[in-house]
């Protein structure tokens, strides 16, 4: 293969737009069946023994949650529970839904929601995700369709949590056939059941034809949905091109361009709770660095192009962010300090930090390594020379915590909750990837976290973040949209909690 | 005699493990089984015998590059192993079978016939350079090969230069081992010449390992015989080619076939099997190729008993004990 | 035959043992497998709890031979994030890798052979030029790149094979000559040294003295001797394309042990990936025996003594 | 008279080298007739080996082979296609080589490459093969054929394989068998016995030899007559006994005085010498091959020399052999 | 014929070389390229037209000047952050000779050594280095260079070092197998009757006769080399960004290729014709070393 000349080029487009038309046009809406590229595989759909995204996406096919949270307005409502109420700050009781069956026939009842409760809040469970799980004291059964669930202390985010990724599971079945049984054949009450896992490579959902109806749900609209792992980003383009899958995400901008244009293909943008945002080892831990200088931070900040970035790099519906939190969420404060592109300005707070020459640093990243690169050129515009150390996130995250890490380039999902004590206090309260150590801002945060009053938590974080972009402990980057591509003849609605939500999809 | 011989080898062994293939596991091969051998200043000494009787490894003990198992060698008396390398090194020297692969064909002639005096520091550079025009005048090469490569030269001219490196350091003890069986009729009697010539010139003393018998008797003084490891016979040459006292001895001078037309083919009497150096038959290794074999053969070694100009190693022989 | 069977296993336990000891060390420097498990929500407490669950704040070296104790029993432990044990990861995943190389190795074996031994028969011609630039040409495409190529060329541009997944036959066909091209020049080269070495030996001039006819001679006397370096340089290959598969399995979506292993060394799951080394090496030695064996079957100097 | 078995009249063997075509072998005639055993004795490098192999119809590919006649048994191989030769080839005709060691395929029993040849040309079964095979072996001088034949080349010393190559030339019965240096690669003792093998077979037999060697000494013992060659050509030939009791040529004094022999030389006095190197063979030759060497030479030398017959069956090429015949 | 003539000058083995090298066609055509490459690579920064690093926003993905919207201000067209393709190309270039050359070396040091020693004391020796051999093939060379990566980070030092640490298996096996063949001449023998030192023979008797093998080992490797950091750049464990490797610019290019093929088709192109020069110049070499093996 050689350098494509114009013509050959040319003809190519035609051939991959014909090709595509063909392709689109086998995509199988008349066999039902819709099939979907991920680019991860779903190492189990037991969403209490995983942490990853890929599979939440598949327990919320096969399982339910006593609450719905909508994925559109974020508003809590009834599903496997009808209705639940706080009797205190520690204590929730819930009524739950009649008539539901698991898809192995078992009936649903408050023995099932306890025991999921009750067991996997345990230690025996070994639950991966322990935030998701540890608030919870027990579970008690009050009535045969009604519970109570004790909490170990205050805890705003309950809800948040029973919505997802608390999936109820049948209690007998679960008993009999243990983690390994529940593993290859897993039962629950939701909208879809695996029918056939392949390891690595594709699960099979068929809709439960019994799924009930009166929740916040409705009941499956795709008789068939067929989960493709596909690890190459590439691939998963070939495939959507060629008819071979039906639905891809996470879309670069510039493929989304290229596939704007063909026919058969819809793409949709939609933005998520996911900020991007540069940490700076403002404390020191782990020696001195320049960035303990509040003018290099600041320096920094303006260095950075964020608007050229997100105009050419992030996928369109990105939002650039003035505050270490996601806008929408509760207490996130936007009038705080700012930072233009200003690379004089940067130029003159170098001089002044001492630094009139620039210096070299090693730049931590574990994803998005074109945006990575792009800053790495405005900073080298400033005389700041990064290294770029791009590794695992687990690497980063353990650099960061015991001070290795100087800079850092990440991102932060909020585990979609609306409420500023799941980013801004998950950094800055003390905890172990606090690095800032700054006390102040610690005990803001506290306050608010710890009130139920919005006013004092809204005046509390209004405090902490105003400081923390004064100190420039963050360059606040931007949010992340994600871009979806799909066949036209699919009806689904891109949501912001960064799961594709499958058992709301139909066809047009 | 009363002067010691310039080397002696008294009752060497060397054994071997060798592999016999890829599904069993390895055995123990003497390749030479308690050798005694003297080698008198200004002889030629010939050893003879067939392929993988051992003269090849008995070559390399008295050059020092294989010690042996058991057994001494010892130089004007002296135990071998009290010198070092070096100093062998100076008295003994060897001319191997092929030119080809005794020259080094990334190195000039005069680089090749200087080594051993860059390698003992013998003399100044300048001198060494005088001196290997000299060596090269002996072996009668013209000066002007000096800067050619081996690649460039005939086989003849080439084993000229292989014996020039071994004569550099003035050696006493020149170990030939088959310096001519890779060379054509014409040529071998161009380096036998030489041979003899340079002998009676610097009086040197030869070990001549050869098959080719006629070449034996032509240079050597003396003949040791060689059979499975060990030395069956030693004799005078002139009294070995007219009474060999072994059956095998005999066996192998009936096989030369000197150029007289008319005379055939003899049949020597011995079968075809070679006996297998890893399973050495009992008694006389020879009795089963053995025309004469007696029982005690199959049972007994013979000891060596001498003779009038040597020993032999038979129960046969009238000196038997 | 025994001895022989007993040294190469007493090697390849040893290699097998230094492989493991050496790939632990590596492994557990290169992350920390607790943060990966508890995932970017977690708390320090949480990845303690995690660390301690999984005994992985014990000292380095009783992790390491608690866990050698337990591969001898047969016992490679758990993935930490499939929660199931390694050795049923391994073996849902291993036909796929062994599938993709033996076609590879397939693929490559029936190109390069007729081609080296035609290219043996009449060197110089151009068939030989033909064979010669083949070779250079393929070991100069880099093979993520070729992979790529095939795909946009067969699988977008002109539809002819399914792009990627295992369903099929066809399936297969593009990752095994990604896989397998960059071996066809060695084997080619080794075939068609081999086989001008062979024809020009005395007992290939015996055949011909005797009046056997070219097919005899080429089939009989010279390929089976020709082959015995070609059987052993396809052994190692196809040990290398078990290993070398990650950037192919991922690219064609094959579920195998590569890409197993690609993604479990991405999020430090030792467990899989040590157990994928250990199997590797023990299948790369095995190969090594199988190749002596068939060359002990092939060339009875070897066979017996 | 009866035609000679095999009648070979100037072959010339040429192979196109980077620096020019080597006329290997220049216009090489003799004959053999049924029975008689022909020693073509010279240097390495004379062309006695591409002659036998250019008789065989096995030059190597790049070789080129013309001649004027090259019959067996009346019968004209030069123009023959290759199967048709390679039916002629180990039946009618055969060849031992001179290296045992590797002239035996290393894969393949010694029953199975024995019984090979006579499968090939004779559609008698394997049976039958395998009885002559056996037959043969014993023949030769090798007992416990049946064994012998389940095994493979390497487990045989050199002699007995070249009994087997022997044993595998004389399968299928024939006319002629052309060996190439037969008996150098062995032990004197080895050798002896060989040769004593081939002439009692012979004998019996009846088959023409043609024996390509260096050695003198076994030209001597074993040759009815002999052809000498120097630089591609045969400079002399005659019987073994007009050659060494009374050579002409002086190369051939000079290959004689050479070699130490018992009553002729004294042991550790110096040996004849033939001085000087073998010409170049690339391109045409235009004078005698040996006269840059030739203690002898005249002017008349710088001319091709041609053969000169000096009585039936005995020539020379040498100007002063024409003289002394004159 | 072995007709020798003392009056034709001396011509070296080495010299004798040389000249059938001037005379073999894949030498001239695979050197004559490498050479190009070479200068390029040396001579990036005088003859690239842009900084490989000075990004552009607003330049991004520009076409190739042969493009429907290519032109000469950037003739490779610019990158996914507006970086002149050409620039990079060059240092591209530049970055894959370094790591081939150095791989070379370090392996190259390392195999010899082993290599030799093996060949030249077999038993003991050689079974260590045998069971050393076998044990290094039996690692994954992706997965051990991924965890070395992640252990000491993923600079062009430390793929430098990694690659040349892993690649030395074919160097001990070749130099094994031709100090073996050599060892067991006549001349060797010859100089250890002399009581010439070890390292003395090993250097002047040993390792000149071996030069040929090893330089054809070398090439081959240092293609092997460049192929495997661009597969390890792919992977994202080689050279980190936006240090422009050939490897890497692939791994970018690949998710837009399908709308903008050249983003691949051109640093592989230059990645394939670099491996292919080196590859016949070592096809070459071979030959020149070895001139009966294709006559």
């Amino acid at each position: 293969m050689t350098i494509q000349r114009d013509p050959t080029l040319r003809a190519a487009a035609a051939i991959l737009a014909a090709g595509l038309a063909a392709g689109t046009a086998a995509a199988d809406k008349a066999s039902d069946t819709l099939t979907v590229a991920l680019d991860m595989e779903v190492e189990t759909m037991n969403p209490y023994q995983s942490t990853s995204r890929m599979s939440l996406i598949a327990s919320k096919m096969m399982f339910d949650t006593l609450v719905w949270r909508d994925p559109k307005t974020g508003e809590f409502a009834p599903m496997l529970a009808t209705e639940w109420e706080w009797v205190d700050a520690t204590t929730l009781d819930m009524r739950l839904r009649e008539g539901v069956t698991f898809q192995n026939g078992e009936p649903f009842d408050a023995e099932d929601a306890a025991f999921t409760l009750n067991f996997f809040s345990g230690p025996e469970a070994k639950t991966k995700g322990q935030s998701s799980v540890d608030w919870i004291e027990s579970a008690e059964i009050l009535e045969p369709f009604k519970i109570r669930i004790h909490l170990k202390a205050p805890f705003p985010a309950a809800l948040e949590f029973l919505a997802s990724p608390i999936a109820i599971f049948p209690k007998d079945y679960f008993e009999k056939v243990g983690f390994e049984g529940f593993e290859t054949a897993p039962i629950g009450s939701g909208p879809y059941q695996a029918t056939e896992i392949v390891k690595g490579e594709t699960i099979t959902f068929v809709a439960n034809p019994n799924y009930f109806t009166g929740g916040a749900r409705p009941a499956p609209k795709i008789g068939k949905i067929v989960f493709r792992t596909i690890p190459d980003l590439n691939t998963q383009l070939a495939e959507l091109m060629t008819g071979g899958v039906e639905w891809a995400w996470r879309i670069g901008k510039d493929e989304a361009e290229g596939l704007r244009g063909m026919p058969g293909l819809t793409v949709a943008d939609a933005e998520t709770m996911r900020i991007g945002y540069l940490t700076m080892n403002a404390a020191g831990t782990g020696g001195e660095t320049p960035f303990t200088n509040l003018k290099v931070r600041q320096a920094v900040s303006h260095a950075i192009n964020r608007q050229a970035i997100v105009d050419n790099l992030v996928p369109p519906g990105a939002r650039l962010i003035p505050s270490a939190c996601f806008p929408d969420q509760f207490g996130c404060e936007q009038d705080v300090a700012t930072y233009d592109y200003d690379p004089e300005k940067a130029k003159a707070l170098l001089a002044e930090a001492g630094y009139p020459d620039g210096f070299e640093f090693t730049f931590d990243v574990y994803r998005d390594r074109p945006y990575a690169e792009a800053i790495i050129g405005d900073l080298a515009k400033v005389g700041i020379k990064a290294n770029l150390n791009f590794a695992k996130y687990a690497t980063v995250r353990d650099a960061l915590r015991s001070g290795g890490s100087q800079v850092a380039f990440l991102t932060w999902g909020s585990n979609s909750i609306g409420d500023v004590s799941a980013s801004t206090s998950n950094f800055f309260k003390g905890s172990a990837d606090d690095t800032y150590k700054d006390a102040e801002v610690a005990a803001w945060l506290t306050e608010g976290d710890a009130s139920v009053d919005p006013a004092v938590r809204k005046a509390a974080y209004s405090k902490a973040l105003k400081k923390i972009a004064a100190e420039a402990y963050w360059v606040p980057l931007w949010t992340y949209p994600y871009t979806y591509a799909f066949s036209e003849e699919l009806d689904f609605t891109p949501t912001s909690d960064e799961l594709p939500h499958f058992a709301l999809t139909g066809w047009k | 005699m009363s002067e010691p011989p310039v080397l002696e080898l008294r009752a060497v062994s060397r054994e071997f493990r060798v592999s016999r293939g890829l599904m069993r596991g390895k055995a123990t091969l003497r390749a030479v089984d308690e050798v005694s051998l003297q080698l008198r200043r200004g002889e030629a000494l010939g050893l003879v015998g067939e392929s993988g009787c051992g003269k090849t490894t008995l070559s390399r003990i008295l050059l020092g590059l294989l010690p042996p198992t058991k057994g001494e060698v010892l130089v004007d008396g002296a135990p071998l192993s009290a010198k070092d390398r070096k100093a062998r090194a100076r008295r003994i020297q060897p001319v191997f079978q092929d030119p080809y692969s005794s020259l080094n064909p990334r190195k000039i002639v005069s680089e090749i016939v200087a080594t051993p005096l860059d390698v003992h520091e013998i003399g100044a550079p300048a001198d060494r350079a005088k001196r290997v025009l000299q060596t090269l005048d002996m072996v009668g090469l013209p000066r002007r090969v000096a800067e050619s490569y081996p690649g460039q030269m005939s086989g003849g001219q080439r084993q000229r230069v292989a014996i020039a490196r071994a004569l550099a350091m003035r050696p006493e003890i020149l170990i030939c081992d088959e310096p001519t069986s890779a060379l054509d009729v014409s040529v071998q009697s161009q380096i036998l010449n030489l041979l003899l010539s340079l002998q009676k010139e610097l009086g040197l003393t030869y070990l001549l390992i050869s098959h080719n018998l006629a070449v034996v008797e032509h240079i050597a003084n003396r003949v040791a015989v060689m059979y499975l490891g060990r030395i069956v016979e030693v004799s005078d040459t002139a009294a070995l080619f007219r009474d060999a006292r072994h059956p095998y001895s005999r066996a192998l001078l009936a096989s030369v076939l000197t150029p007289e037309p008319g005379l055939g083919v003899p049949d020597t009497g011995l079968g075809g099997a070679y006996p297998n150096p890893m399973d050495p038959p009992t008694g006389c290794a020879f009795h089963p190729r053995c025309p004469r074999a007696m029982g005690v053969c199959r049972s007994r070694r013979p000891e060596a008993a001498p003779t009038p100009t040597g020993r032999v190693e038979c129960h046969l022989s009238p000196e038997a004990p | 035959m025994l001895g022989f069977l007993v040294r190469r296993l007493a090697l390849a336990v040893l290699v097998a043992f230094t492989v493991s000891a050496v790939s632990f060390v590596l492994l557990r420097a290169s992350g920390d497998v607790a943060v990966a498990i508890a995932g970017e929500s977690a708390t320090e407490a949480d990845i303690a709890a995690i660390r301690h669950q999984y005994g992985l704040d014990r000292p380095l070296a009783i992790q390491y031979f608690d866990w050698l104790g337990n591969a001898l029993s047969g016992d490679l432990g758990r993935s930490i994030f499939f929660n199931t044990p390694v050795s049923d990861l391994i073996s849902e995943r291993l036909p796929v890798t062994v599938a993709v190389g033996a076609l590879a190795l397939l693929f490559a074996v029936t190109l390069s052979v007729p081609l080296g031994v035609a290219a043996a028969l009449r060197p110089n011609s151009p068939i030989d030029h033909l064979a010669m630039w083949l070779a250079v040409l393929g070991q100069a495409m880099p093979s993520f790149w070729f992979a790529l190529l095939l795909v946009l060329v067969l699988g977008v541009w002109w539809r002819l094979l399914p792009i990627s997944g295992t369903g099929t036959f066809a399936h297969y066909i593009m990752p095994a000559i990604a896989l397998g091209y960059y071996a066809t020049p060695a084997i080619m080269r080794l075939t068609r040294a081999g086989m001008i070495e062979v024809l020009q030996s005395d007992y290939i001039r015996t055949a011909r003295a005797k009046g056997l006819g070219t097919g005899r001679i080429l089939f009989k006397h010279a390929l089976r001797n020709a082959a015995i370096p070609v059987v052993a340089l396809a052994a190692v290959q196809f040990g290398f394309m078990l290993s070398g598969s990650i950037v192919i399995e991922s690219i064609f979506a094959l579920p195998g042990v590569g890409h197993l292993a690609w993604i479990s060394l991405q999020r430090s799951d030792f467990t899989v990936v040590q157990g994928i080394v250990l199997m590797l090496a023990v299948i790369y030695i095995c190969l090594a025996v199988v190749a002596d064996l068939f060359n002990a079957w092939l060339d009875p100097r070897i066979r017996v003594s | 008279m009866t035609a000679p078995l095999l009648e070979v009249r100037d072959l010339r063997v040429e192979i196109p080298l980077e620096k020019g075509v080597l006329n290997a072998v220049r216009g090489v005639s003799f004959e053999v007739a049924r029975g008689e055993t022909l020693c073509i004795v010279g240097e390495s490098g004379c062309g006695k080996s591409l002659t036998s192999l250019a008789v065989m119809g096995l030059l190597p590919k790049r070789a080129r082979r013309t001649a004027a006649a090259l019959r067996f048994d009346r019968q004209e191989m030069a123009g023959l296609p290759e199967r048709k030769m390679a039916r002629l080839r180990g039946d009618r005709m055969a060849m031992i080589f001179q290296e045992p060691m590797t002239s035996l395929n290393p894969a393949y029993t010694i029953g199975d490459q024995l019984e090979e040849v006579f499968l090939a040309h004779r559609g008698e079964g394997r049976r039958a093969a395998r009885a002559r095979a056996a037959d043969l072996l014993e023949r030769v001088g090798i007992t416990g054929a049946e064994r012998r034949m389940r095994q493979y080349p390497h487990q045989l010393s050199g002699g007995l394989r070249q009994r087997v190559m022997i044993a595998m030339a004389l399968m299928c019965g024939p006319d002629l068998i052309i060996a190439d240096e037969p008996t150098t690669a062995l032990d004197v003792t080895i050798q002896a016995q060989i040769l004593h093998l081939l002439i009692e077979l012979k004998r019996e037999i009846g088959l023409a030899l043609v024996l390509i060697t260096h050695d003198l000494g076994v030209v001597a013992r074993i040759a009815d007559r002999v052809a000498v060659m120097y630089a591609g050509e045969i400079v002399e030939t005659g019987t073994a006994a007009e050659i060494f009791a009374e050579p002409h040529h002086p190369y051939t004094r000079g290959l004689l005085a050479c070699v130490p022999a018992p009553g002729v030389t004294k042991p550790g006095e110096p040996l004849g010498t033939i001085p000087g190197i073998v010409p170049s063979l690339i391109g045409e030759m235009a004078e005698c091959g040996f006269r840059e060497r030739c203690p002898l030479a005249l002017a008349e030398c710088a001319r091709p020399v041609p053969l000169h017959e000096l009585g039936p069956r005995r020539a020379c090429r040498c100007v002063l052999a024409a003289e002394a015949a004159a | 014929m072995s007709a020798p003539d003392l009056l034709q000058p001396v011509v070296s083995p080495r010299a004798r070389a040389w000249r059938r090298a001037l005379r073999h066609g894949g030498v001239l055509f695979g050197g004559a390229i490498l050479l190009a490459i070479a200068l390029v690579a040396v001579f990036a920064p005088l003859i690239a037209p842009y900084d490989p690093y000075a990004q552009d926003l607003s330049q991004r993905l520009i076409d190739p000047v042969w493009g429907p919207k290519g032109s000469w201000a950037h003739p490779l067209g610019t990158d996914q952050l507006g970086r002149d393709y050409l620039s990079r190309i060059f240092y591209g270039a530049r970055i894959s000779l370094l790591i081939g050359l150095s791989t070379m070396c370090v392996s190259g040091l390392i195999g010899t050594v082993m290599g030799v020693a093996a060949g030249y004391f077999g038993g003991r020796v050689d079974d260590v280095v045998n069971f050393v051999v076998v044990t290094r093939l039996s690692m994954p060379v992706i997965l051990i260079a991924l965890a070395v990566v992640a252990v000491a980070g993923s600079s062009l030092t430390v793929v430098m070092a990694v690659l040349g640490c892993l690649l030395w298996d074919r160097f001990a096996v070749v130099m094994r197998a031709a100090t073996r063949q050599v060892r067991d001449l006549e001349y060797v023998t010859a100089a250890e009757a002399l009581g010439m030192p070890v390292r003395r023979i090993v250097i002047s008797e040993i390792l000149p006769n071996v030069l040929g093998a090893l330089i054809v080992v070398a090439t081959l490797e240092m293609a092997h080399a460049i192929l495997l950091e661009a597969a390890l750049s792919f992977l994202g464990l080689g050279v980190q960004p936006p240090t422009p490797s050939l490897g890497l610019m692939v791994s970018e290019g690949r998710q837009v290729m399908f709308f903008k093929p050249w983003l691949i088709a051109i640093p592989g192109a230059a990645l394939f014709l670099l491996v292919l020069s080196i590859n016949l110049l070592g096809d070459g070499l071979r030959d020149v070393m070895a001139p009966e093996g294709r006559s």
